[in-house]
């Protein structure tokens, strides 16, 4: 076991684990910011994942749950919208945690691959991951003003 | 360690079909029993890959590897996996649509309420 | 039956299925064993085509017939849910309020929308090579549309989707499966025999014979499913009323 | 040892089963089935499938969900539509 596999085993474990009791127990805001910090977490892991095996192939996996963990949240978010609305919930602690580790998994990534078509790659996933989990974030705790609810 | 590791994601792929049927026979609501039956047809896809797992190998995919250089799984059990996936959600579609279909016409969709309105 | 006795049945009869299914378990080959004479033999017959990614290879050329079958599963779910959920006789179409979307969501929708419809293009067209394929690609540009439907309405949502075009697209592809079926036949071999076209450069974008044309029908059928899907499911959830209008 | 991350993704998605099959509204379940597709995601990834990783990531992180949420809203303004006959 290299170290990129053990630090994608903690990430992966501690992510899926809080995220799971988070999306399984409490009131539904509280679940859909859980779903939503489910892809912001498991996306690091992938990438860590991909450099563990040493295989550029898999990156796409994480490229892909970057593109469309958000848009499955903003799906809640819209369809929830009436049970949703009178309470939004904030949880900016999480939502920051995660983008932080979204940064930093990239930017050693992005490191260790060193400049060329792979590292833009990379860069185009950590923007996709960390802009839309925390717009989504935003879009949950109806921080947008002017937002009519139908 | 290595004993319990031979047989545990078969466990596992047996436990989680367990439990969907369970929550397929006690759901009192359609919708639900949709979401259940999906979780039956994700065991079936955990065993599938345990099967064809071998310690070591990695993707039978040579786009970033060189043939024979590195052991590989078996491609065939993935090749039946990833098209079922595809394929078992437009099957989830259509029960959608008729769950849907049977809350247009009467008005319910507890499985209960539906057999009492046969008679 | 009442629940009470419905319950212990199922605890019975899970109960001995469980009971099979761990003895299944322990006389299965160990997980991660070396012995995969499928496998080892799906991954010659492959490199001998000279298809990378050796998982399309099954699908498109060792069990291309066994994937057209799963493609009539596809197609038949489809054809199903447009015709349970067309607009019946007592029902009328009220086309929904506007909905006011906030800018950012927005203009997050209208970035990621081609971002999207390219990532599920780029999947389907490297299929032979990197993982990926018609399956993957389909979905995920299928579901890049609908980034319409987050980022505003509705109504625009209908505007950059013709739901005609999109039917006809999926019985296209349907058939262009079966007409390069059938071009195996006609050219002296079997139906979808991979015999048609030269084998290629291992590892270029068009090496593998017909694997990347099947995987490119593929791709579209699916891609013009999931969207007429959807199609059917949106209308009902959002603009179809019951009673018979005013 | 690279099994350790094994047990972690099939911990998770057999904690993810049991949750989707316990939570009884149809909206937290298919929460809690989104979470279930990341992690079989997660899963194929570790025991090295990534070609049914992308099916599922595809799958389970938008699509399931707004079939499940759109039919939900269907069945939901039916029984509405059908108690009080307004709309």
């Amino acid at each position: 076991m290299n170290g990129w596999i053990l630090a994608a085993t903690v990430v992966l474990a501690v992510g899926l684990g809080t995220t799971l009791w988070g999306v399984a127990t409490g009131p539904l805001g509280r679940r859909v910011v859980a779903q939503n910090l489910s892809t912001a977490l498991v996306c690091p892991g992938l990438l860590l994942l991909s450099q563990g095996y040493s295989r550029t192939a898999y990156v796409d996996l994480a490229l892909l749950l970057a593109l469309l963990g958000p848009v499955g949240t903003l799906v809640f978010v819209r369809l929830l919208a009436d049970e949703l609305g009178d309470n939004p919930p904030q949880a900016w602690g999480p939502t920051w945690v995660a983008a932080g580790v979204g940064t930093v998994v990239v930017a050693v990534l992005c490191a260790v691959t060193g400049p060329g078509r792979a590292m833009v790659k990379l860069l185009v996933i950590g923007a996709l991951l960390v802009g839309g989990n925390l717009l989504a974030s935003r879009a949950l705790s109806g921080g947008f003003p002017g937002v009519s609810r139908d | 360690m290595t004993a319990v590791m031979h047989v545990l994601p078969y466990l596992v792929a047996a436990y989680v079909f367990l439990v969907g049927a369970y929550g397929l026979a006690t759901s009192r609501n359609l919708i639900h029993a949709v979401g259940c039956l999906a979780v039956c047809q994700s065991a079936t896809y955990v065993l599938l890959l345990a099967v064809g797992y071998r310690d070591g190998g990695t993707a039978p995919v040579f786009s970033d590897i060189r043939p024979g250089s590195r052991p590989v799984v078996d491609p065939v059990v993935q090749a039946l996996t990833l098209t079922d996936i595809v394929v078992g959600a437009t099957v989830t579609a259509l029960l959608l649509a008729l769950t849907v279909q049977i809350a247009k016409r009467h008005g319910t969709v507890d499985p209960d309420e539906l057999r009492e309105l046969r008679g | 039956m009442n629940p009470r006795t419905r319950l212990w049945l199922v605890v019975l009869g899970g109960g001995g299925l469980a009971a099979l299914l761990v003895a299944a378990c322990l006389r299965l080959p160990v997980f991660g064993g070396p012995w995969h004479p499928y496998g080892d033999r799906a991954v010659r017959a492959a490199l001998a085509r000279h298809t990378a990614n050796t998982v399309a290879s099954v699908n498109f050329d060792q069990r291309a017939f066994d994937t057209m079958g799963e493609m009539t599963i596809l197609f038949g779910a489809v054809l199903g849910c447009v015709v349970l959920l067309r607009q019946a006789r007592d029902e009328h179409r009220d086309p929904p309020a506007p909905c006011e979307v906030a800018a950012p969501v927005r203009r997050y929708a209208l970035i990621v929308l081609p971002v999207a419809l390219v990532t599920g293009l780029y999947v389907i067209a490297h299929g032979q090579l990197s993982p990926g394929g018609g399956f993957q690609g389909g979905v995920v540009a299928a579901t890049a549309l609908h980034l319409m439907y987050l980022g505003a309405d509705y109504a625009a949502l209908e505007r950059i989707r013709p739901i005609e075009a999109y039917e006809i697209g999926d019985a296209l592809s349907a058939s262009a499966y079966l007409v390069l079926g059938f071009a195996g036949v006609l050219a002296g071999s079997a139906f979808l025999a991979n015999t048609l076209l030269p084998y290629g450069t291992f590892n270029m974008l068009s090496s593998g014979g017909t694997v990347p044309l099947l995987n490119a029908a593929i791709g579209m059928e699916v891609a013009c499913a999931v969207v007429v899907l959807l199609a059917r499911f949106l209308d009902q959830a959002v603009e179809i009323e019951e009673g018979s209008g005013e | 040892m690279t099994d350790a991350v094994v047990v972690v993704a099939l911990l998770a998605v057999a904690g993810c089963a049991t949750a989707a099959v316990a939570n009884r509204d149809p909206a937290r379940q298919a929460l809690i089935l989104a979470v279930l597709g990341t992690s079989l995601a997660v899963l194929f990834t570790v025991l090295q499938a990534p070609d049914v990783g992308l099916s599922q990531l595809a799958v389970g992180s938008a699509l399931t969900p707004l079939l499940i949420m759109l039919s939900v809203r269907k069945v939901r303004r039916r029984s509405a539509h059908g108690k009080d006959s307004r709309q």
